[in-house]
């Protein structure tokens, strides 16, 4: 069973030289730190830079210079800053490789919930909506089950949605999947995770098929 | 052409109850500071304001939530603000969300002369009720309006007294795509210089989308989650 | 009767304190020589300038800055540059004051014909369509004849539209001519021309209220 | 990430016979001379060419037009160019004219992933023919839809390494929403920097728009139009 930072790892091999990526608020965000190493992955921030750094050193820190999250951060080299509408604008054409975000639910049609539950005060979608709208590659990191123990990766999901159809991949603290042909496929276990304790905590459509390799790192 | 003002308070004077304002800053990064402080102390009412944020209890938009200035919220995310969320829940405050991406894109139409635009933001999700649905390409899209504001305050770097605007950093964010869709547009800025002092290439919002522009004081730019790397990390 | 110059010139008198100004290619081009002491005035140039200069000096000119007639040019001090979509976006969103224009056919109804003559090699209409059809104030400069001496002011116009319902002010050599429900509303008259020989020119129809007065410069 | 490319040949390499291609510059200025010149030499045919002009007689796209290597025209404005009203009176060329504003903001339209714009621009006229009409706020609009190029053409005056792209004066034009159009855009640059360069504040094009990016060289920087005050005037 992997522990965030090991989910963030294990999404990090999905990262490829030369990616523009958006990495959402929590686990995502740690995607950042197992960057492999000889390659140059580019993050956006969609309030308005590519090539977001790590947080500055104490005393460093900018009030003009924020991530989406609000987070006090720094640029790198080759960065590059923009209006709301040019970063929102450069994720509908597609030019963003890659997006990962966090989920409450995901359907095995590849439906995402991760803004509102019902009877909770409502804080709003940010940018989620035009994020999962938009980008051409959406992964999930989440955890396999809610608090109650509950899957969170269903046949359709009972939140409201933030998107349709758009989800790709989900990594969870048990498995790799795919979402293809509205169906989860399973990719990959956690280490000393079983395929039966995957069936049982994925209540959507899951397809297994042949062994099912352990993820390395 | 004077569009020069001495301060804030002279800049907002006909901002009155009932008006529909854009308010520029991501969270509380690149926020009007000064018109929001003018505008507490002036205290028009029944105000829409739209901004991507609701600002905090004690700082930007919530210090106009605690007068029960705002009517109405048009945002995206409303973050931590509980004046903000009691009066929601007890439906003082109407407040409508939509997605960042076509809050921008819609300042962006009014700015540019485009009535309503097509994004896939909300397609199939409660935000997409009631709404216009095209499918172009075999995507879906949905037909947003262009904002129709009567005042946009924006919050620049630096400006020039021809209105020329030079946003800094991620302080840019809503700021230039506001600044072009209020039919009266006040910008207030760090640095105030004269006509021909900004590099004519490096300017983010011309002149001509601004009406009002004024020197800014006592700025506090205030950081909503300050983090940092210590150096023994 | 007026020559180019003074044509320019009556309409220089249009021009108000602040104005943002796009002159078209022509006797418009003109009317940057005649802008009323003590006003400030900022021409656009579509070709994503505002704020733009006289020629240079010779030496001076640099490829790099040109206007829409592709006429090398210089800056004034508070101009700036920007892209062609922010342009016409600017002109479309009615923050341009004051569009000048060379026209060859007006009508009673405000419809402009300035692009194309069938038969001719049409060279394209450039940025007059867009201007014709999103400018909030649009006035036209132009002769009332064709070297023919048909009147070039019409009940309709014959040639290929440019855009419709949109000319608000004609001046020619001979006259001043608001354009107002569906007719020609004659303002004033060129020095030493008679209300009888705009009359006899002017093909739309014509109102005629008063004693029409000569036009001041 | 290898975007830089050692020459316009290498660049353009993959532009065969058949592609679309939009072509930054507004008549001479800011035209993409390298890669036209690389075009010339390689000698793709049946080409689409998308541009607000289409060049000289002896430079720009005319020199393409001169080898017959265009097959349809998509500009605004043509002006004088002999060989190019040749081969349209001969039914040689095709040609589609469109507004200026309209060309500007199907560029725009693609880079910002909005499938179409409404635009007021040829309403009423033969520009309007077989489209779609739509009234907002009692005005008429007419539909157009973003552009689908294979390759974008840009020159900017400075670049990174990263593909960031400043432009100077009015050189600036379509340039930067080309480079936002194209499935695959080719910036040529005066100047070719390391990343970190650039100002990031000062960038009009960010490198993720910018797939390749070359040194360009010789530029010949033509001026069409040579106009001039002389000192005794």
């Amino acid at each position: 069973m992997l522990n965030k930072n090991q989910i963030a790892q294990r999404l990090a091999q999905e990262l490829k030289d030369g990616y523009y990526v958006n990495l959402g608020i929590g686990i995502p965000t740690l995607v950042a730190n197992y960057i492999p190493a000889g390659i140059k992955v580019v993050l956006q921030s969609e309030n308005g830079l590519l090539g977001m750094g790590p947080f500055p050193m104490d005393g460093d820190e900018d009030a003009d210079l924020i991530n989406a999250g609000k987070q006090t951060i720094t640029t790198v080299p080759g960065s590059a800053f923009f209006d709301s509408a040019m970063s929102f604008g450069m994720i509908r054409a597609g030019k963003v490789d890659l997006t990962i975000l966090g989920a409450m639910e995901v359907s095995e049609l590849g439906d995402i919930a991760n803004w509102k539950i019902p009877g909770k005060m409502v804080k709003g979608m940010g940018g989620a909506m035009d994020l999962v709208a938009s980008a051409k590659n959406i992964m999930v990191a989440m955890m396999h089950t809610n608090p109650k123990g509950e899957s969170k990766l269903l046949p359709a999901c009972t939140l409201p949605l933030t998107g349709v159809n758009c989800v790709k991949k989900v990594v969870t603290e048990l498995a790799v999947l795919d979402i293809v042909n509205g169906s989860f496929k399973l990719l990959e276990r956690a280490p000393g995770v079983s395929v039966d304790e995957i069936k049982a905590k994925t209540a959507g459509k899951l397809i297994v098929e042949g062994d099912i390799p352990e993820m390395l790192f | 052409m004077k569009k020069v003002f001495t301060s804030a308070a002279a800049a907002i004077t006909d901002i009155n109850d009932g008006a529909t304002l854009l308010l520029g800053g991501f969270g509380l990064c690149g926020i009007p500071e000064n018109c929001i402080a003018a505008l507490v102390n002036k205290r028009p009412v029944n105000l829409t304001c739209i901004s991507n944020n609701a600002g905090v209890d004690d700082f930007g938009i919530g210090l106009m939530l605690q007068q029960k200035q705002v009517k109405k919220m048009i945002a995206s995310y409303v973050g931590e603000n509980a004046e903000f969320e009691r009066q929601l829940l007890s439906g003082e405050l109407e407040v409508e969300l939509i997605p960042q991406g076509t809050l921008a894109t819609r300042c962006m139409a009014a700015g540019y002369g485009m009535p309503a635009i097509f994004t896939p933001a909300g397609v199939g999700t409660e935000v997409a009720i009631g709404k216009e649905v095209r499918v172009f390409n075999n995507k879906a899209y949905l037909l947003e309006y262009a904002f129709d504001a009567d005042f946009a305050l924006v919050k620049a770097w630096k400006g020039d007294t021809d209105g020329n605007l030079v946003f800094r950093q991620t302080a840019r964010n809503f700021n230039p795509l506001m600044a072009m869709a209020g039919k009266i547009t006040i910008a207030e800025v760090e640095e105030l210089l004269p006509a021909g002092s900004l590099n004519p290439d490096h300017i983010h919002t011309p002149g001509i989308y601004v009406h009002r522009i004024f020197q800014g004081v006592n700025y506090q730019k205030r950081i909503e989650q300050r983090t940092v790397n210590k150096p023994d990390e």
